[in-house]
């Protein structure tokens, strides 16, 4: 049969739009039918389910998708499932166990905890920590937490002198980040010494607002590939950013989901790395990225993916014909 | 004898107990980190006020006439993107982005009054509405990808401040000013509050119930359109995200002042202190470094605790009055 | 220049379900003030309405100096020199007794609204009127008469060649109504063409010129000389019948046990020291000016408002009222409020349950279910008995004549059999005939063994129905006297009371 | 003389059917256009999604509809069915109790926070709007405080499984639920004397203290029965999704207001209309559905659901005073 893809993220956000290409460059790459971008209209659970209900409707037959919600998903997975349609989860992890074929992702809790490590050398190996992260009723935040608090545990028994000096939550809305992230660093920024973000949107107001305030004591480990975060990398405002991997996500998913629908099936002992969110976990890559290599980013995130490409078959996937 | 008296029409004002509110709140936050009096900080916390304050009376100005205007965050993004796609795209100068978005925010408002006035239908389903047309015009034209070439002057004037003032402050302060002396001193402002307290009543006394309908949403959808363009210089972005976040915030600042719903009464500086009661509860739980999980509770409570406190004193006042009488 | 300021013809207007005016006509002149008259529902509010363009007319012509005009709402007569006095109230609550006054024509300097001069018109119209109101006071605390008269304020100071007064007497008392004639007679010479509305005869006897009545929307006479009327004429004109007016009758002192009694109670709005009781099945009458404080002391007694001190004694003991449910449940107390609109009715909802919002806790079944049909069938008696002008029990409240508003808002207390009835103004804006009807109505609920505390403001009403006479003034029980029945005797008696209590006050 | 009052008014019945009839209409007239138009929305598996997420989005437009009437709004309906879906979530999973009984727990939380939403504004005589905006957040705050394990996931099956029923193939059993709320409801307005002392409250709260109605004890109850519906709806949300969410009710405020809205209840109170709430859920749930299978690309797909919104709601406005006219 031909085999529809349909890329679904969780809802409008500038880091799934490298989805598209990558799925666009699997179509011509692997003669799939077709891998298309389809976007619910906000970010809710209900939304996109509906939205998955309704391509369903529409004929697509593989999915891939970035879990609304990392239980609430399940139950739709296996509605699609029930379906005949395959469905794998990117970008995000579903909470095992899970329908999904498997969850091609960031390592978040790798990212998290590389991410904080980066942070803990820039800084001299000293000083007081804050972590800026996203909604609390987003599960992968208490990985997070989790990461961050490790790394600074970790560092702390080699005998570095770092402490963690606050969680910041809730800073996923650009304006409500803005305020709290200033008024964090207007009235306490001689309290602590380096920030490592783990959502999207206090990377960009972090970024912006220590490039304004001119604080070169403060260091600044970001996520994500906001061209504001990348610019104030280039400019030394901040130390890094952990990149992560939406292109191959896309790119590999689209592949994998193919071949699953003519005729292959996921090895009974492939190698996956379980997380403590899920078991049939594959690492879709996570680099740090710094003034040093700020310039051949993508050329190398590309060598990751190919990376994973080239033994996908042979580890994973178990095909009769 | 005459303090006396000073210090009573003080605690009879309906903004008084919001005043020392917000006294006692910044009086805690000093308490807990002296630097809270820093310029540095007064700045981001005037920065921050700026485009909330707009977007309160926006939503005002709207309760004002008994209505509702749901659509103020679709507004300001829409403006929001439309302001940053012009500078980036087209590479528009800043004046010409700001009169084209401006007159955005106004076109937007009016339709939505004139639909709620000539098709006689619910404003709010009637809002309800456009906020979809308008978030879907954002989304489409966007595709949720922010701009982020904004001018250098644009940047410049969404950070500098002036002593412990955003300067971005000004906008809401001449607007705030405008609007105080319209509802006040002008015909037409008086025909807001005449439609909000009784539209029967000023319809018979030839006040055109559609044309005050129009005009309020008309300053509404203005009011939401610059909100949202300052809201581009405070971040420096044009996001589409922008005004997302309004809503409730919009509501809940001028209600707090002291706004009925039913309409009528538009309290100026109640809404400023709504305003500014908001944003230090969200203040206070940063810097005092609430955890996290308590955060949410905490916002629910002292709203309530403000509201309450606010609602004692006018009932207080008005037994005093009726006492006062006998 | 014509003799006619204004001509209307073929006037119909047509509800869902009424025909409210047919093919009326009317005319006024300069100078001469013209009575509309008829009985509740005939359609008098109708027909001002259509010339002043709030309704638009099914048919029918207007003319404005010899010129056909189409008002397409009310600025537009407004425009052309057309003032109006609407039945119902029209203020803005919140806006003080100076922008009211003003609000069609604020002035201001500068572009800019010119307070001070606002209040130097808005007293002069007050003084006018001989008002003593501040003019800084929001409307929303002023009692239902000052708010009438501040409405007529309104449309004077308008200065229009045509004013339309509905019922603008119906809840404010003689004296005012004196003053209220002595300067329509004042724009009459200034060649004012008015248009008055009233239910009471003797107004129209004392200021009116021509007359035109109303029955079911159609003329019964037209333009026609008061001369030639005399109140008989009239009454025949608008009933259309000649069982006209039946008398009251006779009614002997009541001689039965104390039901109510006030031992110096005060209230928190400022009565102090009320004494005052009523005996089972007795009609007691209030009278007093306008803010005396009966309204007041009623809303305190059935538990609207707080008793601050004092007693309350019901059937001799002493009664604990904290909620209009209190009242209603444990002592069979009830409240007709003086303002219908306000918190009297509910006049978006149907006639029906207007009326059976009272007894829903009595007719229901099976702990609480009530059907329509259940309602229709408690109800309906009231609505036949007092002859309600509606379509149908369904019919939405709001939609009635005001008169008949008015007849719905006292079925509802009769539906709930009540053993002590406060009635506040019982017959504003009804007419003379359910007027005759409503005060025999209210002998019959007595004669019942009803305990009936009449607030009126019309004293020959009051005269007329009370057996026993309580003068308020200034929230205190200044009189309280036995009725002879005698109009000129008991006007004089309650009036000394009165009186002598300011005097009493002044010399203290 | 006066028509007979109490003749029953035939035009006034079918007035009253008419209301509804209008945007029945229009949901037919949709339905029609996506059936013929839109590919796909014929299909079992479609149709069966689609009453199953109208049947919860009809219970939330009850939840609002039931304050509406008393004139008062309730913003916490999300907070208050994520509150009572995790406490009933710890019951079934954690406590280990029987399904039933946690479903009833969770309806009991709901209840509860519904009382007491009722009873601050009964007591502080405050705007219900911002007691409820108040309350919403600090609901939401104790459940974060007392779950900081997050959502509870893997509800038993026999649970689950209310989701998952269906008749002919493409009726969800859940719409069951939903129809015996809404015959509750209108039974309750139409025949209860509850449910006119709501309206009462509603339509003018100083009369109907007057008249001695208990207006207190209608807010504090219409408030409780709020709180229940919206913690049944969220029973039904979350057995669909198989987990007790931390997201849930999330965003359930605009559609709560718009289903009962669309349907004629009145935002002043005093007026409300079971039958248009449900219509309303289904006009926007229909639509939701249909315009992305109609092909409007993703990204102007909300663009395209609010204009036809404004246009089918205009569309019945214009039929109403068309009909208006006609009676004159
Ligand atoms: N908006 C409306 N909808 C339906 N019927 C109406 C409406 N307004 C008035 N009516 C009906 O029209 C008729 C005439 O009413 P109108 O108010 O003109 O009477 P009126 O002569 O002023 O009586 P009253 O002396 O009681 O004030 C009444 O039967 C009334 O029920
Ligand atoms: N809610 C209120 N608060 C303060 N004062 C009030 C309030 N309601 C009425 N008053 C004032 O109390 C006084 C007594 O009013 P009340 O209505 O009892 O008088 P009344 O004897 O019934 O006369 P009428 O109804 O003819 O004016 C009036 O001066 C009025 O302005
Ligand atoms: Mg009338
Ligand atoms: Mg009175």
């Amino acid at each position: 049969a031909e085999t529809r893809v349909a890329l679904v993220p969780g809802g409008p956000h500038p880091f799934f739009a490298n989805w598209e290409g990558g799925g666009v460059d699997a179509v011509k790459d692997f003669g799939v039918a077709s891998s298309d971008y389809r976007v619910p209209q906000e970010w809710k659970l209900d939304m996109q389910n509906k939205m998955l209900e309704s391509l369903v409707s529409q004929g697509y037959n593989a999915f891939a998708v970035f879990p609304g919600d990392a239980n609430g998903t399940n139950a739709m997975v296996s509605e699609l499932k029930d379906f005949g349609a395959p469905t794998v989860s990117i970008a995000g992890c579903t909470q095992s166990p899970s329908p999904v074929e498997f969850c091609l992702a960031t390592d978040v809790y790798k990212s998290a905890y590389q991410g904080t490590m980066a942070l803990i050398e820039a800084m001299g190996n000293e000083g007081k920590i804050v972590h800026e992260t996203s909604l609390l009723i987003d599960p992968n935040t208490q990985l997070r937490v989790a990461a961050v608090e490790q790394a600074i545990a970790d560092a702390q028994a080699e005998g570095k002198k770092v402490e963690l000096y606050q969680h910041l939550t809730d800073v996923d809305d650009q304006e409500k980040a803005d305020q709290k992230i200033n008024a964090l660093l207007a009235g306490k920024a001689h309290e602590f010494d380096g920030l490592v973000s783990t959502a999207w949107v206090a990377s960009v107001v972090t970024s912006k607002a220590l490039r304004s305030s001119n604080n070169e004591d403060l260091k600044f480990i970001a996520i994500d590939h906001d061209q504001i975060v990348l610019d104030a990398i280039k400019d030394g405002v901040i130390q890094g950013t952990m990149l992560q991997n939406p292109h191959g996500q896309a790119y590999i998913a689209t592949y994998a989901l193919d071949k699953l629908l003519n005729g292959c099936t996921i090895k009974a002992d492939a190698p996956f790395s379980p997380t403590p969110q899920h078991t049939t976990f594959i690492d879709s890559g996570t680099m740090l990225v710094t003034k040093d290599n700020i310039d051949n980013w993508e050329a190398e995130m590309k060598a990751v993916t190919d990376g994973i490409m080239a033994t996908f078959d042979e580890k994973f996937l178990d095909c009769a014909s | 004898m005459k303090n006396d008296n000073l210090m009573k029409r003080f605690l009879a004002a309906e903004w008084s107990s919001l005043l020392i509110l917000s006294l006692v709140m910044m009086a805690a936050m000093t308490i807990i980190t002296p630097r809270f009096l820093n310029f540095d900080n007064q700045a981001i916390l005037t920065r921050s006020l700026a485009p909330l304050l707009i977007v309160a009376f926006a939503q005002a100005i709207v309760i004002g006439i008994g209505q509702m205007n749901l659509a103020v965050g679709a507004i300001g993004g829409m403006v929001a993107v439309f302001f940053g796609g012009m500078m980036e795209a087209w590479g528009f100068p800043i004046p010409v982005a700001i009169a084209i978005g401006f007159a955005c925010g106004v076109a937007a408002g009016a339709l939505n009054g004139a639909i709620i006035a000539f098709s006689g239908i619910n404003g709010f389903i009637v809002t309800l509405a456009t906020l979809s047309i308008f978030k879907g015009l954002n989304l489409g034209v966007t595709k949720s990808i922010p701009f982020y070439e904004m001018p250098d002057a644009l940047v410049w004037f969404g950070e500098a401040r002036f002593g412990p003032f955003a300067a971005i402050l000004i906008v809401p302060v001449i607007c705030v000013v405008a609007l105080a002396w319209f509802l006040k001193y002008n015909i037409y402002g008086r025909q807001i509050l005449a439609v909000g307290g009784n539209a029967h009543a000023a319809e018979l006394a030839g006040i055109s119930n559609n044309r005050v309908t129009i005009l309020a949403h008309t300053i509404s959808g203005a009011l939401a359109g610059v909100a949202g363009m300052l809201s581009v210089a405070r971040l420096g972005v044009g996001q589409p995200t922008i005004g997302g976040d309004w809503l409730l915030a919009s509501f809940a600042a001028p209600v707090i002042g002291g706004a009925i719903l039913l309409g009528g009464h538009i309290p100026i500086l109640g809404t400023v202190l709504g305003v500014l009661v908001i944003i230090l509860i969200e203040n206070l739980l940063v810097l005092y470094g609430v955890d996290p999980q308590y955060n949410e509770f905490f916002v629910g409570a002292l709203i309530l605790a403000a509201v309450g406190f606010n609602h004692w004193r006018s009932l207080r006042a008005e037994a005093r009055l009726k006492e006062g009488k006998a | 220049m014509t003799d006619v300021a204004l001509k209307i013809e073929n006037a119909t207007k047509r509800f869902p379900g009424v025909l409210a005016l047919d093919h009326a006509a009317l005319e006024l002149r300069p100078g001469e003030v013209h009575a509309l008259l008829g009985e509740n529902g005939a359609g008098k509010s109708t027909l001002i309405k259509i010339i002043t363009g709030v309704h638009e007319p099914t048919e029918g012509t207007v003319w404005v100096d010899g010129e056909e005009v189409t008002f397409k709402s009310p600025h537009d007569a407004m425009d052309a020199g057309i003032g109006a006095v609407h039945q119902e109230r029209n203020l803005i609550p919140r806006f003080t007794v100076a922008e009211n006054i003003m609000l069609e024509a604020v002035p201001t300097k500068r572009g800019q609204v010119d307070y001070a001069e606002m209040r130097r018109q808005a007293e002069y119209w007050l003084s006018e009127l001989d008002l003593d109101i501040d003019p800084d006071l929001p409307v929303q605390r002023l009692s239902v008469a000052q708010m009438q008269l501040l409405e007529i304020a309104r449309a004077l100071s308008l200065k229009s060649r045509v004013l339309l007064l509905d019922e603008p007497t119906a809840s404010i008392t003689e004296h005012e109504v004196q003053v209220l004639f002595s300067f329509l007679r004042k724009l009459k010479a200034q060649g004012v063409a008015i248009l008055f509305v009233s239910h009471k005869l003797e107004e129209v006897f004392e200021i009116c010129d021509r007359v035109t009545v109303l029955r079911d929307g159609k003329n019964a006479c037209t333009n026609v000389p008061i001369s030639d009327l005399n109140r008989d004429g009239v009454v025949a004109h608008m009933v259309g019948r000649d069982n006209a007016l039946s008398d009251l009758g006779h009614r002997a002192p009541v001689d039965a046990p104390t039901k109510l009694e006030l031992k110096d109670v005060s209230t928190r709005i400022g009565h102090s020291n009320v004494n005052l009781h009523a005996k089972k099945g007795e009609v007691l009458g209030f009278y007093g000016l306008v803010g005396a404080g009966r309204s007041e002391l009623a809303r305190a007694l059935i538990g609207a408002d707080k008793i601050t001190g004092g007693q309350v004694l019901i059937d001799g003991k002493e009664a604990k009222i904290s909620s209009v449910q209190d009242a209603l449940r444990k002592y069979q107390m009830g409240y007709v409020s003086e303002d219908r609109k306000g918190d009297g009715l509910i006049l978006a909802h149907s006639v029906a349950d207007n009326i059976g919002v009272t007894i829903w806790h009595k007719i229901a079944k099976f702990g609480g279910f009530v059907t329509d049909t259940m309602q229709r069938k408690s109800v309906r008696g009231f609505v036949d008995r007092l002859e309600v002008k509606t379509p149908s029990l369904q019919q939405t409240l709001g939609n009635l004549s005001g008169g008949n508003q008015q007849k719905v808002s006292v079925a509802k207390w009769l539906a709930a059999e009540t053993e002590i009835l406060i009635i506040d103004e019982p017959t504003v804006g009804v007419d003379i005939r359910t007027k005759g009807y409503l005060h025999k109505l209210i002998w019959e609920v007595a004669e019942a063994g009803v305990t009936v505390l009449v607030i009126s403001s019309d004293m020959p009403e009051i005269v007329a129905v009370a057996d026993r006479l309580i003068v308020m003034n200034e929230m205190q029980v200044v009189g309280d006297l036995p009725n002879s029945r005698d109009y000129d005797e008991m006007s004089q008696k309650i009036m000394q009371s009165i009186v002598g209590a300011s005097d009493l006050k002044e010399s203290a | 003389m006066p028509p007979r009052p109490d003749a029953v008014n035939l035009n006034e019945l079918l007035a009253r059917i008419a209301k509804s009839a209008g945007l029945a209409l229009i949901v037919g007239v949709l339905i029609l256009i996506f059936v013929y138009g839109a590919q796909g929305f014929t299909s079992k598996f479609n149709l069966f999604n689609l009453t199953r997420n109208l049947s919860v989005a009809a219970v939330v437009g009850f939840g609002m509809m039931v304050v509406l009437a008393l004139g008062h709004m309730n913003l916490a309906l999300g907070s208050t069915a994520l509150a009572s879906v995790m406490i009933m979530g710890w019951v079934m999973k954690v406590a280990a109790l029987p399904v039933p009984v946690a479903v009833g727990c969770g309806l009991a939380v709901g209840s509860l926070l519904g009382l007491l939403n009722g009873w601050l504004i009964v007591k502080t005589k405050l705007h219900s709007f911002i007691i409820t905006l108040a309350t919403a957040s600090m609901f939401l705050g104790l459940v974060l405080i007392m779950f900081p394990g997050g959502p509870i996931s893997d509800l038993p099956r026999e649970f689950t499984g209310i989701s998952k029923t269906r008749y002919f193939g493409w009726v969800s059993g859940m719409l069951l639920i939903t129809l015996v709320a809404g015959v509750v409801l209108a039974v309750m307005y139409r025949f209860t004397t509850l449910g006119r002392q709501m309206l009462a409250t509603g339509a003018n709260p100083d009369a109907a203290e007057l008249s001695g109605i208990p207006v207190s004890r209608a807010i504090l109850l219409a408030h409780t029965l709020s709180g229940f519906l919206a913690a049944l709806a969220g029973v039904m949300f979350t057995a669909r999704q198989g987990s007790a969410l931390l997201s849930t009710g999330e965003d359930w405020l605009l559609a709560s207001f718009l289903a009962p809205l669309l349907g004629g209840t009145l935002l002043a109170g005093g007026y409300v209309s079971v039958v248009g709430a449900f219509l309303g859920a289904m006009l926007v749930g229909i639509l939701q559905n249909g315009l992305v299978l109609i092909g409007v690309p993703d990204f102007w797909v909300e663009f395209v659901l609010g204009l036809t919104l404004l246009i089918t709601v205009s569309l019945d406005r214009l039929r109403n005073v068309l009909a208006a006219r006609r009676g004159n």
